[in-house]
């Protein structure tokens, strides 16, 4: 597999402490999520991607607005680091008028087009000819913005999958393939739903370049996205970046996920991405206690102020579930 | 002989049962093998019959049906499941243009006996993509079954039909009947035959037609009326397609009055088709309009107050009883 | 103004209108680049627009639809051709799921203006699988509409609106009709509006529903009537979602008698929704029961002997006149 | 891309006739085919295979009747080979009650179980996962018989062939995948429909072994299809052996193939496989000018032969157009 080109990149400390808050704040919000479901106060089906965190923040950092990004079930950090407020994210899994769908649907079925945000029905790979056509925008108007589209490894399987990535080969479509290979398709791994190690693989029957990396490491996922991004930015065509990783948590909270080993589990928790940057940034003197400390209270406060705030929104009204079908 | 069991475990015996007494019998889908599927409808089967019987598929839904197609042209007698009947959209063509047409295209010299099981219907807070009534799109289509029992004793004995039958039959699995409703199971194996419907509730002043979800309310609206003195007969289709005409138009003949029910959208639900074959063959015997109660013409909310404004239920069924009966 | 242009030309000189008129207007398909379309319809459009605005895409049906839907957000007006109707079941679930729901489930922050073109529809020797009408599938869909011309102008005009508005539409463009369709067609820039049907021939007698390729076997079949003193009303209804109930009710109040023709098959063709809302609505003012001609519950055979069969033709509908009007 | 075994072989002189006896009936067949749609004694859509008839003969020769073919619109010649008779063949093209789908379907609609041939629809790439059904069934039976699949490069560009090949891989089926790159899909040439040079690349993201070969050397043919069915019967899995010819005659009969030189045409037309066989065969005397011109009549004879039947062969009746329809 051909590497993409390696990107140089220099952050400076405030960019580095935004991507820890990042990554903070997309696990907590999860992590909150995955409470409020055990207490019943959300009845949507909820898909954590905790452990995950290092790809949304690697791929979505930096971004522009008016770059677009296609994600699915996991993603839901993604629609907080393109703009979508903490309360409005929060809104959309109470089912309430203030989130995205005005209560229609939980979960990530919704998008906002003016922050570069789209919204897929729940049919794994469904999400990835609508990037295809994006991308085929951003051509038309021969402007350098891009798409980040992102998939699980389980969704590579899918012939919408193939259909896009195939089209955006032939016109090579700025758009960053972003495969999430956390190992489990639901129930079934990796093993089980293809016959190859590296979903990155894939990419050369569509006549571009893959590469599988540290999903855990959230610099090395920004390095990789940079050289994807320059590189559709610039014109030459899409990437596909397969980042390994796992989900900590079950399918969704309803699944005890037996199928995997405890060890495995610990195995994988051991490469938490959190801490991994934690120390980076604290050997580099970039992150300390007060920082942290202030860091991890911003967080709590903009959660608590999230629930609170969709916890009192209300409700839809009942007519509108026959409203909004034609414009 | 019978016992208890509720929907999902009668489903499950059934599947049991016809693998037990026919090699040819398998089943295949998406976490159907040691996780025992989504709703855990084939739990135990993958133990008991091994990974060649109970086969874990990629996500594939086009794959997984044309695979049962083409296992089902040597003889076997695939089961497929889709994870929920939403998700039938992305296996349509094989459905629709493979399974519907091969008998007819090969001169009658083959059959397609395929069962494609679907986890359909709301009223669980599933949203737009996980509470979808896809049959009307598989009765419109010749060359297809539609099977959807309402009882555990239906879904038991519908289930072994529709897998001994040498057509393909879409079987839809109502998911909020899945646990709720429970009932006496035949011991043996005894098949409830595609085709004909079941009397629920005699009564000689109107005909209620309904099917799946639909049959409760259907029958609590009847009791309702029947405190006012109005008998409601109350047939439970069972099968869509072929659809029991007779029994309709006995029923019909005695109560001159029909109403039908059903949680799919109105516009070209079974419901239209129901009213203008009576319309057409049955105008004279009609005192009043056939009518109907169906989900309004809208997708799926996931909001709880904005699902019930949608779903049909015992108020609405009442209520259209009395306009139906008053007339 | 007018000229006389074949029903294809038509479509041709709508698309060549529209795409100088709006540069957000574009067409993409199999072959629609400087082939012209397998049936010729783009003829032309590559030479004055070019590769970006005209297309060639891979066999990939979902793709074409959904890279339609993602540009479609970004404020585009794509134009996708099926090379024929029947394939649009390889795109099914980008229509069903991810066009029609998008606005619903983006809370109305959004919507989808794409057109499917589908050249559907028999009586061209096709077979199974290069006759179909698959309206009923689309109708029975909200936040779908469904457009389906029988005259050159209307072609024209409805393929206009079809672009202009700001839904999706599946546009059924009738493989007969393309070049035994001819007739006059406006000069300029006129709009034939979504949802208005057209009396092609006015009586108190009768009501004939139709549209397509039947509205001509209907009109023959009138004027046969009337030769027997009786006036057959024959609306081309030309929208199929939303269909013109306003003058259907309108001509029934005139007539009390209903027949409708159309070429899909009969169970849960678009006749049964007409004739089960004309059940509901206008029972009383119904002197017979609303009769159907339509093509059997089959497929579509390639000899002509045995389409000839299946096809709805002058003489039958004459019959069912004749029936309907005798009750 | 890792080359499958060379696997040796020997062919008798019959054998080797045989081949030539193939290639030549299979290129008498379409010419004359040709003719009798330019004479408008056949009506159907006609896809000549002409040019490419090595890969048919290649991949053919020696299959077992209990192996499975699935092959696509040009590949009438495989029907042949593996037993059906021209007589038939020709009355499926004239729609006559003594073809395979009784006049229901001319083309390659329809097949023969017993005789191991799979009729596909007409949705390209929608065979493939058929052929893994058939394929799952010889695994499960622990049989060496093996499913040759066929496609064009454009079918490569479906859904279906993703989600066929993957599932192929993942269950290590006895497949031999055969993609006739014909340099055209219609009017599409490769780097329009894909961004790759060689289909065969493709097999890697599906973990088996890709190969592009010379697909008009009908031995390099054989000879790649030995090793592939080999390696499938002895239960390690699939090829995809991609053959590079092209096609002589339009898309269809009625296209005039404006799309590509003269100069292209003449290239290819100098790598016919069969005077290069011819050529072969002659030096190595196997074949003389008295086998050819006996070979030749006979020939002519079976065409001569198939077309009097097809034409005196009765058309269907025409209730038969709602026959078949359920088993
Ligand atoms: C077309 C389709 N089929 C099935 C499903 C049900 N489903 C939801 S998530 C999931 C597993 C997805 O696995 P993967 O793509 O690896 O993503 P992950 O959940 O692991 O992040 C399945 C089978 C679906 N949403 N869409
Ligand atoms: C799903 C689908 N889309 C479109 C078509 C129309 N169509 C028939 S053949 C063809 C071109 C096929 O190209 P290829 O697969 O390369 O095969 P070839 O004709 O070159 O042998 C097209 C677009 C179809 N049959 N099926
Ligand atoms: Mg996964
Ligand atoms: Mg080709």
């Amino acid at each position: 597999m051909p590497p993409i080109k390696r990107t140089k990149f220099k952050l400076a400390p405030e960019q580095l402490l935004e991507m820890f808050y990042w990554l903070k704040l997309i696990r907590a919000f999860d992590e909150r999520l995955s409470i409020l479901v055990k207490q019943g106060q959300v009845r949507s089906g909820v898909y954590t991607g905790i452990g995950q965190e290092a790809i949304i923040v690697g791929t979505c950092f930096g971004l522009r607005k008016e770059d677009f990004i296609c994600p699915l079930h996991r993603d839901l950090g993604s629609f907080l680091m393109k703009g979508v407020e903490a309360r409005v994210m929060m809104s959309q899994m109470f089912a309430k008028t203030t989130g995205l769908s005005k209560g229609r649907d939980s979960a990530l079925h919704s998008g906002v087009t003016e922050l570069g945000i789209f919204g897929n029905t729940s049919m794994l790979g469904a999400n990835l000819p609508i990037a295809a056509g994006l991308g085929y925008t951003f051509k038309m108007e021969k402007v350098d913005n891009v798409v980040v589209a992102y998939f699980g490894e389980g969704a590579s399987n899918t012939g919408d999958f193939h259909e896009a990535l195939n089209f955006a080969g032939v016109q090579q479509l700025p758009i960053v393939f972003i495969c999430e290979n956390n190992q489990y398709a639901y129930s079934v791994p990796l093993e089980k739903s293809m016959a190859i190690d590296d979903v990155a693989i894939r990419a050369e029957g569509y006549g571009f370049d893959g590469v599988a990396i540290n999903g855990n490491d959230v610099l090395a996922v920004y390095q990789a996205s940079l050289g994807a991004i320059a590189r559709a930015r610039a014109g030459d065509g899409p990437t596909l970046i397969e980042c390994k990783t796992y989900r900590w948590h079950g399918h969704s909270e309803h699944d005890k996920a037996f199928y995997r080993t405890d060890e495995e589990l610990a195995m994988w928790k051991s490469r938490d991405p959190i801490p991994t940057f934690t120390t980076y940034l604290r050997a580099r003197h970039v992150l300390d206690d007060d920082k942290q400390k202030a860091i991890e209270e911003r967080i709590t406060t903009t959660i608590d102020d999230a629930v609170e705030f969709a916890l009192n929104a209300p409700d839809p009204a009942p007519e509108d579930a026959v409203t909004d079908l034609y414009a | 002989m019978s016992k208890e069991l509720s929907y999902l475990e009668a489903i499950r015996e059934a599947l049991a049962e016809e693998m037990r007494r026919d090699p040819k019998v398998f089943v295949l889908g998406e976490d159907v093998g040691p996780y025992g599927g989504a709703f855990g409808v084939t739990q135990g089967l993958y133990d008991e019959f091994g990974e060649m019987r109970v086969v874990d598929t990629p996500i594939s839904e086009s794959a997984i049906i044309g695979v049962s197609i083409g296992a089902a042209l040597r003889g076997y007698r695939p089961v497929a499941e889709m994870q929920f009947a939403d998700f039938i959209s992305c296996g349509f063509d094989q459905i629709v243009n493979q399974a519907a047409t091969l008998r007819y295209r090969y001169g009658g010299r083959a059959s397609v006996p395929i069962v494609v099981r679907a986890p359909s219907g709301g009223n669980v807070g599933g949203g737009l993509y996980h509470s979808q009534n896809p049959e009307a799109w598989f009765i419109h289509r010749p060359g297809l079954k539609v099977v959807a029992p309402s009882t555990a004793w239906d879904a038991k004995g519908l289930l072994k039909a529709a897998i001994r039958d040498d057509n393909p039959v879409v079987f839809l699995e109502h998911k909020y009947l899945y646990r709720r409703a429970k009932g006496p199971v035949p011991e043996g194996d005894e098949i409830v035959p595609i085709g004909v419907a079941a009397t629920r509730r005699e009564g000689a002043d109107a005909t209620l037609l309904t099917y799946g979800a639909m049959v409760t309310p259907s029958l609590e609206a009847a009791d309702r009326l029947a405190k006012e003195g109005v008998e409601v007969e109350v047939i439970d289709l069972r099968t869509l397609m072929p659809f029991d005409k007779a029994a309709i138009f006995a029923s019909l003949d005695k109560t001159n009055r029909v109403l039908v029910v059903h949680e799919d959208v109105k516009t070209l639900g079974l419901g239209a088709e129901l009213s203008a074959v009576i319309m057409e063959e049955k105008f004279d015997a009609l005192d009043a309009p056939v009518l109907r109660v169906t989900y309004p013409d809208t997708h799926a909310p996931f909001s709880h107050v904005l699902e019930a404004f949608n779903l049909p239920n015992t108020d609405k069924i009442t209520a259209a009883l009395r306009t139906l009966v008053a007339y």
